[in-house]
């Protein structure tokens, strides 16, 4: 799936629920499923700032593609955590940098999370897509190395 | 139906005073709301609003030096305001009341001005382990300027001071207390008039931050023998912006003042300022009138109920709380204070109390999560932080119920 | 009736306007209130009285750091007031934009700031000799403090400054320039653009008192490129206890904080405390929340207006008045700067304009009599004070006409 | 006249006037009237505190009854003062000190004054005070003096 096809699944799962009772639910069962990070990556630098409650993520490339993993102390914010690593993971640096992200919005989860919750989620978008931009700009100058 | 303890005191309408507050007729997330999240800010009752709006409809002027009717009516409800609030806690004079914008505000005030005028390299200021960061953070900027020396008075783990090293560390380099006399962050009540005693027998000062207390309980500062107290006008149904610092009159006449300019000065050159008398030397600047005049109305909404009464309905309500909450599974209780008012802090197994808060919020239930700007309490219990539940004179046993089941259905989620 | 001048910009409609402030409404000694007083504070539009009770009544709550939905409404609205202030005086970022009690505080704030961070012994502080003293004390203090001098940018009889002398004043030795854009006893629009440009050229920073400026024209602090500039809430139809500070990012950066307390730091210890970052480093403790949300309203209802289209009105009302005053016998201004806004101060024969106030008041013209927290200025002109007339967006022609007629029969009456 | 028929008097002079334009005309018409107080007294001990204009007050004792002569800067607080020393002057320092005071509150001048003009007059009815009870204590002390 493109990172359009995952956001608009995201959106369509959330539509279906009724109250943010629910919404919640699935958030953080959404979180119980996320690929965990290695407790080695559990570092200072790999501390999402902006956050109320605690978020580490960790980046690899795998075949090209960027993988994401993740924990948080908070439930919910795993939970939100596991949204955009749904979104992002197992997409080229090239890919992410380049996605317009509108499914936060359309879920209504920068209306309805607490504004420092949906702070931490914006700087979280912001860290996935500082990643993305680095790993792309490290490849191009690679690339641009071996054509010299 | 969960049980409700006999009242002993109903004094107090609760349904009627809740009809004052226009707020708590909302509903959030379709939910009727339920508000403990007092110790933040109370909501205002409707004739603290009233006098906002008559006061900008009909006087609303500049006080002091105007000679025309709009400044004159403007002057009289202010001093009046200052008259009010100075029997509310029984001050000799309403000269000793100085309307400051909150009780951080006051503690600044006092901060600089005592810091300025009395304290030398070496001294030391007391402060208590369970102090807000508006009691620790200008102290230590004080310190820092005068060469001084923050100490702390410890607590143990129910969250009540250790009296023993309190005493012990009372030496002569003391000039000055900073206390709580209510914790925001454990509810615990201190043993204020044992400090202040034991304080004065060394001629030490004391300054109380009364910012959860004089909502909840009789403040009599003569009784107390406080030498300066501070508050909150948004933490007693009052508007934001407004705050109240006593002080003893021989106090506030020794001090420097703290901010310059209009009306804390009688005559100025360029070459030589002459300050004003009290109250105006601590009162730079054009006051929130408005402010000012709505918090008068707002400790007069307090007195009509009886601050006593507010005191016995509380303290029920916080028994009430205690118990019920006992019964969810998995709570810690942060602080088990013998003496505790207006607020419960706890933690549910190890959920995060954002998550908790989260949830509770979706239910209509507004409570706080966090440090509650006292990170080192926080530090002392090794956790993150707490949720807290806190109380006003309109919260009722029902809201109590609703907390506890919206506390179940949360954790039924989050584990 | 009088001569009324073509007004050339009818782009106000000032009836309508009128009707938009209660408090003009009223009858003061059964006559229409003449409220000329504009200078000490304003009168609130409706519009800004609702968003007061709006908040009270619909989302009253502390701000930041809250996990529920009413916490949430109050620090959106509180962070958008930030933001249409932002706009209004043209800051980069909103975090420029600093709440304050109003000037006084705010120049205190940088005084004490300022002096910390940056003032040495033996340095200069150049403030000019029209200053109120709200812009003279704090400097006063903060040189005591520091063992600086503060130095005076003289004035001539009309009362305007002697720019030669300023040139001459800037040494390297002066480490900031506050001064004021309009003076509120004098009505003197200062040149600031060229006082910050010769400061620059020397590197020093420049704080504007924009007390009596930013709701009589356009102001744009990139345009300036002031540094520093502050102005009160209530003196631009906002609540009293409002006002702002804006201050360049990188001087705010850079400059210690002022208050200690909640929300203005990141992480606190006993042992060491870090500050949090704009604006909330020089924001300790609740703000003033309705206050700061209703000046935003106010600031909207400036711009709906259209800033430009209020100095284009208030000039011809200016104008008007001295044409006017200058036809009472005996009449005196205090103060005859080529470019004046807002206020014409004045004295009639040697009438004290203490009984010439109060005979104005008994007729229900509200003006303000005395030194206009200017005493430098009355010393320098050697009277006690002076009569003074201020203006604003809902003055007309005829308060001035009734202003004029009630001054002869005063005068017939004194003399 | 008694201090209290003087006080009857002269709030029987304001009752006639119907607004406080016309009670002001007769303040200022009584100002210009005042006795007017020595320039050599027009010195800063003289001065009562508390008026934001100027009040000079002199005191004499003639025959055993006080006399006062003051003046001010401003016109209407020449008045003020002249309604003061009417009431007051001519008396023994025990008929001063001893009297009971209404004729301010009954024309209404505590009302109507502005607040910083009536404070001047308080402090003024103080001063006036002051000096009667340090005459009569003077005059006890010396009876006592030559009964000794
Ligand atoms: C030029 C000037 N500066 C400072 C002030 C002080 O403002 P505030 O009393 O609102 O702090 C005023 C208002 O009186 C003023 O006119
Ligand atoms: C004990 C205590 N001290 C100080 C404060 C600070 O009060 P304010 O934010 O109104 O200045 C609070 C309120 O949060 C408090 O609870």
């Amino acid at each position: 799936m493109t990172i359009k096809e995952q956001q608009d699944e995201l959106i369509s799962d959330f539509s279906f629920m009724e109250n943010w009772m629910d919404k919640y639910e699935h958030i953080i069962q959404l979180g119980k499923e996320l690929p965990l990070i290695d407790d080695k990556y559990k570092t200072p630098d790999h501390l999402i700032k902006g956050c109320q409650s605690q978020v580490w993520l960790h980046t690899e490339m795998q075949d090209g593609k960027l993988v994401f993993t993740a924990d948080s102390d908070a439930v919910i914010t795993k939970g939100l955590v596991s949204l955009m690593v749904t979104v992002f993971s197992g997409h080229t640096p090239k890919e992410i940098a380049e996605s317009e992200i509108y499914f936060i919005d359309a879920i209504g989860l920068s209306n309805h999370l607490s504004p420092t919750r949906s702070n931490g989620l914006l700087s979280m978008l912001k860290q996935i897509k500082l990643y993305a931009v680095a790993y792309e700009a490290k490849s191009q100058s690679q690339k641009n190395g071996t054509e010299l | 139906m969960q049980h409700v303890p006999d009242i002993t005191v109903p004094a107090l309408d609760v349904e009627k005073i809740r009809k004052d507050f226009p707020l708590l007729q909302e509903k959030v997330y379709g939910q009727p709301l339920v508000y403990l999240d007092n110790a933040a800010t109370t909501q205002k009752p409707q004739v603290v609003l009233d006098t906002l709006i008559e006061y900008y409809t009909r006087i609303n002027s500049n006080v002091h030096r105007g000679v025309h009717h709009l400044s004159q009516e403007a002057t009289n409800a202010y001093e009046n305001s200052r008259k009010i609030i100075a029997s509310f806690i029984n001050a000799r004079k309403p000269e000793e009341v100085i309307f400051t914008k909150g009780t951080t505000d006051g503690i600044n005030l006092i901060a600089y001005s005592f810091g300025r005028g009395e304290i030398k390299p070496g001294d030391v200021v007391l402060a208590s382990a369970m102090e807000h960061h508006s009691n620790i953070v200008p102290w230590q900027m004080m310190c820092e300027d005068r060469g001084a020396e923050l100490k702390i008075i410890p607590m143990d783990e129910k969250g009540e001071l250790l009296m023993d090293e309190f005493s012990a560390l009372l030496t002569d380099k003391v000039k000055i207390i900073a206390v709580t006399y209510v914790s925001n962050s454990l509810g615990t009540v201190n043993p204020v008039r044992d400090i202040i005693a034991q304080a004065h027998a060394r001629n030490i000062p004391v300054l109380l931050d009364a910012a959860q207390a004089v909502q909840h309980m009789p403040v009599d500062v003569q009784e107390l023998d406080v030498d300066f107290l501070v508050f909150s006008g948004h933490k007693i149904y009052g508007p934001t912006g407004t705050g109240v610092l006593y002080g003893k009159e021989e106090w506030l006449d020794r001090l420097p003042p703290y901010q310059g300019g209009g009306d804390m000065i009688k005559t100025v050159t360029f070459a030589k300022t002459i300050y004003n008398v009290l109250p105006y030397k601590f009162e730079a600047g054009t006051p929130d009138i408005s402010g000012a005049i709505a918090l008068g109305t707002a400790v007069q909404y307090v007195q009509q109920i009886g601050v006593e009464n507010i005191q016995a309905w509380e303290e029920q309500l916080v028994e009430y709380a205690v118990q019920q909450l006992q019964q969810i599974e998995g709570i810690r209780f942060i602080g088990n204070p013998r003496h505790r008012s207006g607020a419960v802090s706890f933690l549910v197994y190890d959920i995060h109390p954002y998550d908790l808060g989260e949830l509770l919020d979706k239910q209509g239930i507004a409570i706080r999560t966090g440090h509650h700007c006292a990170e080192p309490v926080m530090d002392f219990f090794c956790i993150p932080g707490t949720v807290r539940a806190s109380f006003a004179v309109y919260t009722t046993f029902e809201d109590i119920d609703r907390l506890v089941a919206g506390i179940k259905k949360a954790v039924s989620m989050l584990r």
